[in-house]
């Protein structure tokens, strides 16, 4: 049979983002892939360097609007790091929770798309509305649907008061319900099923040689979560457990991310029963040495890790950071070996692609 | 919190390194190693692969901010089982070679590719590089070059989106009359 | 297909779950991040503000008569982060929660937030003199920048201090981080 | 003979093709727009919204790719929508219509219904985008696939109505002897031809030639303005066809009274069986890859249909 | 009769999505908006097309990145007239935090006409309906005066 290829991108509908693949195809199977990428990149590595501390915070928010709480945190954090700030106890807990909310919505936008790319539109929208949950903590709380702008050096922004404490617990127990019968629906609707399991398979080996990050690892078994290996904020007061699937398909992906959004709300609960009272955030302007540094955490896609070098000024030397997904392209090569055409969107959206972040 | 040099995790991987080895306020581990040349990371790599260490991340920088072609300094950031280890090497103007971690490490592909395009950095024990991100009409070593110019320019696209606001809002009446 | 079945049975139960608008009215949170606010009253033309943004929405200009300074803010640009609210020492900007901001593309340059703020009048000489930070202060500084010394200086130097204050350098080895 | 002419000519522009098909195609469309809303806690669009579509549309400017082959790429949509067309004058309407004398035969049928699709293949492979090539190569795929339970339903149907292959003299036996829907032997043949719907039209499980994530919409993609309202209009004409077939074939149930009872009697039929058969099919399920697909109905529908048609000759 | 017929035109937009290399917060919030229940776009006969050639209002977001300038046009160019432009958020309309980088071209009004600004970071769903009924407005104008 003739060889083909086909262009999928860079403007695809499937793809939320621009990513330009070019497909070899013979009949239905995919031959080769061809990853071109660039069609994001901002140049936001330069613009950080001429940017001060402060206006940095915002700019590492837009690097990427799904993950959009674990960049500033993270680079705060690399700023915390650097200058020795200790964040107040309340600040902590007030980080977790930014951090879940943004966690839950995100894999549950993943999951969402992942119907939407098999056709399964109200199932889509069905998660989509069940996301609207988490959508209205965010706006009610934080003040916008996707960035929240939770955090500053030394601290956290917002705080919680009873009025929002007592929205907040009725929204999270709202949620528990229809995430249960989501996580059933992924697990035993006959037609999810017939179209993920078994699709995109990346085995253990390969995940490990291929250093690949989050949820895609632990679908592959590999059970490492930066929240449990190197806990920040108030990760090491909290109880949750690290999720693994053991058959590396497109389907244990997005269970686990399911489970993780499940493990989410309850995190959040732990956090609304021990946030201790007091600031969230110290009274005094930063002063940031010289030095280097360096912080990670465990984004809604897996590990993000920050380098910080400083030069004593209120800009940065050189701030490199490094977004799960970077490390997750290459494993596309491994996944989408023989596929079929129908399953390519799928494939590349088991791996969450966040293409700005990647590209910065 | 003050770096400690007893019970070390990174003693046992690279003894004959001196690490600095400091944690964070919740106790994760950071050491910090200073290569001499770049020559050394080869081996230092191949050490931390035998270890299981995974790379994390590779940046470049000037070690003088925004000084073109200057001496320049590669970091490598390795995770071992939740301790970062960073290494450092410098890289002279003279020599733009560093040795090339993907034997060892799959995944240091793309981070070769990256700063072999925006800093001109030459690498050795593996094929010429593709590009990654940047758009052919881009020069590479575009960090080196174009982060100074845009400084430069910086603010020429602002100033003129500014001028055009000056010119079509004007002061609320109250102020304008008042004397 | 099972499980979704039960799914669409009770969405068709429930009936829809569309909010009014745009036909309606919809709801809009107490604490949405919407279009930024100036109270000139109130503001110190410390200009910490401009100093966080990070798109660039602030410009603060001093009139040619040296009445005061202009403060424009341009929500085309702004991202609402609310730093400047964050970092105002004085409560001067809030954000508030009208985000009726679209508008059609001749309107672009002009969908601003426009304010003076008027120095006070010298009342024995007559002469304008900066805003007397007393009576605005009203949470106090965030940051190390003493009161004291903002009384002393003029708007540019106050810029230049909250700006240059952090960058003092400090030698030490902590957290996570070496020297070099 | 003359007056077999005009009376052939009137069913295909005016009634029960035509203007009428036209006119309950879209409303059907509509309605099926509100159904899936609701099962997805939507409002919904207004009823007419599948008018206001084609009215916008054909405002709007056509653009024929560089490649493609101008004359075939403006063909492909009439010819599918005079196909379409001329099926709908063909199926009768028990109690209003009785078809075009000597031309309702079922496989006659057969092959005019498989214009439509043709003019999807001519148009996507025409337009000489890659999309519209796989698109068109699945269209192709899906068409075999279904055809073959189709061809055994209708052979079913026509082996238990005593060897009738003319759709009005289906409709005669059942009037006669009780519609095939309540005959439990049937049955089978009935499911068959429920999950037929969905795959000749393109939705659900068999959303495969058009995958708007995967294809982008295949062989349409090219198309825009008058053009797009034409496969629009096709796509309306076609849902009438089908409708009117299954009620045709399974439930030509007469009320007592005129045409005025029976049409609107043999509507509401016919909104039952899309509500079923389309819009629930579209809300409740996801789409198959093509092989599946074409698994399932050479399982499924296949073996049912096969049912029916030994129950039919073992006791006819 | 064709007058009469073009005022129902704005009734039926038809709605394309270009990504100009943006953070993803405003396409996410556009799906979030075309797409689901709480929303419900298609009550104003909205509905959103995969093919350029399908569409009547453009959604444009992202700062326009060097490399991603030549398809946007590109893709510009295939929308079939009368189309009406929205620029969402910040950053196709000024460029945002993203202004003077090396490898943004924008604002985007330097290369295409933008009938409708929606600032915001990203703008909640409601202003992205209140900024598409001015687009239907100014679409239902240019009509009429086209007629």
């Amino acid at each position: 049979m003739a060889t083909y290829s086909i262009p999928v991108g860079p403007l695809h509908v499937a793809l939320e983002e621009p990513m330009y693949f070019r497909v070899d195809i013979e009949g239905e199977t995919v031959k080769g892939l061809e990853i071109s990428a660039g069609h994001v990149h901002r140049g936001m590595e330069s613009l950080a360097l001429q940017r001060n501390y402060f206006q940095n915070i915002t700019l590492t928010e837009r690097l990427c609007s799904l993950c959009s709480n674990s960049h500033p945190c993270t680079y705060c954090m690399a700023v915390e790091n650097l200058a020795g700030i200790d964040i107040p106890e309340r600040a902590r807990y007030l980080r977790v929770m930014a951090d879940e909310i943004k966690r839950l919505a995100s894999n549950l936008f993943n999951v969402g798309i992942m119907a939407h790319t098999i056709g399964f539109n109200s199932l889509f929208m069905h998660v989509m509305e069940v996301r609207e949950l988490a959508q209205d903590i965010k706006e009610g709380v934080y003040g916008n649907r996707m960035d929240l702008a939770a955090n500053c050096i030394g601290g956290v922004k917002y705080d919680i008061d009873d009025e929002i404490e007592s929205f907040l617990r009725t929204q999270l127990k709202e949620l528990k319900r229809p995430m249960d019968e989501l996580y059933r629906t992924y697990e035993k609707d006959p037609l999810v099923t017939a179209r993920t399991k078994g699709i995109g398979i990346l085995p253990e080996k390969d995940a490990i040689r291929l250093g690949v990050v989050g949820p895609v690892a632990r679908g592959s078994g590999i059970a490492y979560d930066i929240r449990d290996k190197a806990p920040y904020s108030a990760y090491d007061q909290l109880s949750f457990t690290v999720q693994t699937e053991t058959e590396a398909d497109v389907r244990s992906r997005a269970l686990v991310r399911l489970r993780e959004a499940i493990d989410a709300i309850s995190l959040m609960e732990q956090c609304l029963d021990r946030m201790p009272k007091g600031p969230t955030v110290p009274d005094c302007l930063p002063d940031i040495p010289p030095g280097q540094s360096v912080a990670r955490s465990e984004a809604p896609r897996g590990e993000l890790i920050y380098y910080l070098k400083s030069d004593g000024t209120d800009r940065p030397q050189r701030l490199k950071w490094r977004v799960p997904t970077y490390m997750n392209w290459e494993a596309l090569h491994i996944m989408m070996n023989n596929c079929k055409i129908s399953d390519i969107p799928l494939i590349i959206n088991s791996i969450d692609p966040c293409i700005s972040c990647t590209e910065r | 919190m003050t770096p400690t040099t007893s019970d070390s995790p990174f003693k046992a991987i690279l003894p004959y390194r001196d690490v600095i080895h400091t944690t964070d306020s919740n106790g994760n581990h950071f050491g910090w190693v200073d290569l001499p040349s770049p020559e050394a990371l080869q081996i230092t790599g191949k050490r931390l692969a035998e270890y299981g260490a995974r790379l994390c991340t590779i940046t470049a920088f000037n070690k003088k901010k925004f000084a073109q072609d200057g001496d320049m300094q590669m970091v490598y950031n390795f995770d071992l089982d939740g301790a970062v280890l960073t290494v450092s090497i410098p890289v002279t103007p003279h020599d733009r070679r560093v040795p090339s971690l993907v034997d060892y490490f799959a995944n240091a592909d793309w981070h070769e590719r990256e700063f072999a395009e925006l800093f001109e950095i030459e690498l050795t024990g593996r094929d010429a590089p593709k590009r990654l991100f940047l758009d052919p009409k881009i020069d590479t070593g575009v960090f080196n070059r174009l982060v100074p110019l845009s400084s430069m320019m910086n603010g020429a696209s602002t100033k003129q989106l500014w001028e055009t606001i000056f010119a079509e809002t004007s002061m609320p009446d109250w102020a304008k009359e008042a004397k | 297909m099972l499980p979704f079945l039960k799914i669409l049975v009770r969405n068709i139960i429930k009936g829809p779950a569309t909010e009014a608008f745009p036909f309606g009215e919809t709801y809009t949170p107490k604490r949405l991040r919407g279009r930024a606010e100036l109270d000139p009253s109130r503001c110190l033309t410390c200009g910490i503000c401009s100093h966080v943004c990070a798109g660039g929405a602030i410009a603060m200009t001093e009139s040619a008569d040296g009445r005061g300074m202009e403060f424009r803010l341009w929500h085309n640009t702004c991202t609402f982060c609310g730093l400047c609210e964050h970092y105002c020492p004085a409560n001067a900007i809030t954000m508030t929660n009208d985000w009726h901001l679209s508008h059609e593309q001749s309107e672009k340059y002009t969908c601003c937030e426009v304010q003076f703020v008027e120095y006070p009048v010298c009342e024995k000489c007559g002469e304008r003199m900066l805003p007397r930070l007393h009576q605005r202060l009203s949470k106090g500084l965030v940051g190390s920048v003493s009161t004291a010394e903002i009384m002393r200086i003029c708007p540019d130097c106050r810029r230049l201090t909250s700006a240059m204050h952090q960058i003092k350098s400090k030698v030490s080895l902590t957290a996570g981080r070496s020297n070099s | 003979m003359v007056n077999d002419y005009i009376h052939a000519g009137i069913a295909m522009l005016i009634f029960p093709g035509g203007l009428f098909a036209l006119a309950t195609g879209l409303l059907f469309k509509g309605m099926d727009r509100i159904a899936v809303a609701r099962l997805q806690r939507r409002v919904g669009p207004p009823m007419l919204q599948p008018v206001f579509d084609i009215i916008k549309l054909s405002t709007k400017e056509i653009l024929v790719p560089e490649s493609a082959n101008e004359t075939v790429f403006k063909l492909a949509p009439m010819m599918g929508l005079m196909g379409s067309l001329v099926c709908a004058a063909l199926v009768p309407i028990a109690g209003v219509w009785n078809g075009i004398p000597g031309a309702g035969d079922i496989f006659v049928l057969l092959y005019l219904f498989s214009l439509p699709a043709l003019s999807f293949i001519l148009g996507g492979s025409s337009s000489s985008s890659p999309f519209g090539a796989i698109g068109f190569s699945r269209e192709m795929v899906i068409m075999f696939a279904y055809e073959i339970p189709l061809l055994a339903t209708l052979l079913a149907v026509a082996v238990r109505a005593d060897w009738q292959l003319s759709l009005d003299g289906i409709i005669a036996y059942q009037t006669a002897n009780g519609p095939f829907l309540l005959d439990p032997i049937m049955i089978p043949a009935f499911l068959a031809y429920l999950m037929f719907i969905p795959g000749t039209m393109g939705i659900g499980l068999f959303d495969i030639p058009e995958a708007e994530e995967e294809v982008i919409e295949g062989p349409v993609l090219e198309y825009s303005g008058p053009l797009l309202a034409l496969f629009n209009l096709m796509s309306a004409v076609k849902l009438m066809v089908v409708l009117n077939l299954g009620v045709a074939l399974f439930f030509p149930l007469l009320l007592p009274g005129g045409i005025w009872v029976n049409l609107p009697f043999h509507l509401v039929k016919c909104l039952a069986l899309m509500l079923v058969a389309v819009s629930l099919f579209r809300a409740s399920t996801g789409r198959l890859r093509i092989d599946q697909a074409f698994n399932f109905f050479l399982k499924y529908p296949s073996s049912l249909a096969y049912v029916s048609l030994l129950g039919a000759y073992l006791l006819r | 009769m064709h007058k009469y017929l073009k005022r129902f035109v704005h009734k039926s937009p038809w709605l394309y999505r270009i990504n100009a290399g943006s953070c993803n917060g405003c396409d996410v919030e556009l799906a979030t908006t075309a797409l689901i229940p709480r929303y419900d776009v298609e009550r104003l006969g909205c509905k959103y097309c995969g093919s350029p050639r399908h569409a009547d209002i453009v959604l444009i977001s992202g700062p326009l990145t060097t490399r991603v300038k030549e398809r946007v046009l590109r893709v510009y160019e295939e929308i079939p007239r009368p189309k009406i432009t929205v620029a969402v958020g910040i950053c196709p309309i000024s460029g945002g935090v993203f202004r003077d980088s090396y490898s943004i071209e924008g604002p985007m009004d330097r290369y295409i006409p933008i009938d409708v600004n929606v600032p915001g970071c990203p703008p909640r769903p409601q202003a992205i309906m209140e900024g598409i009924l001015k687009a239907c407005e100014i679409w239902k104008k240019r009509i009429v005066e086209v007629a």
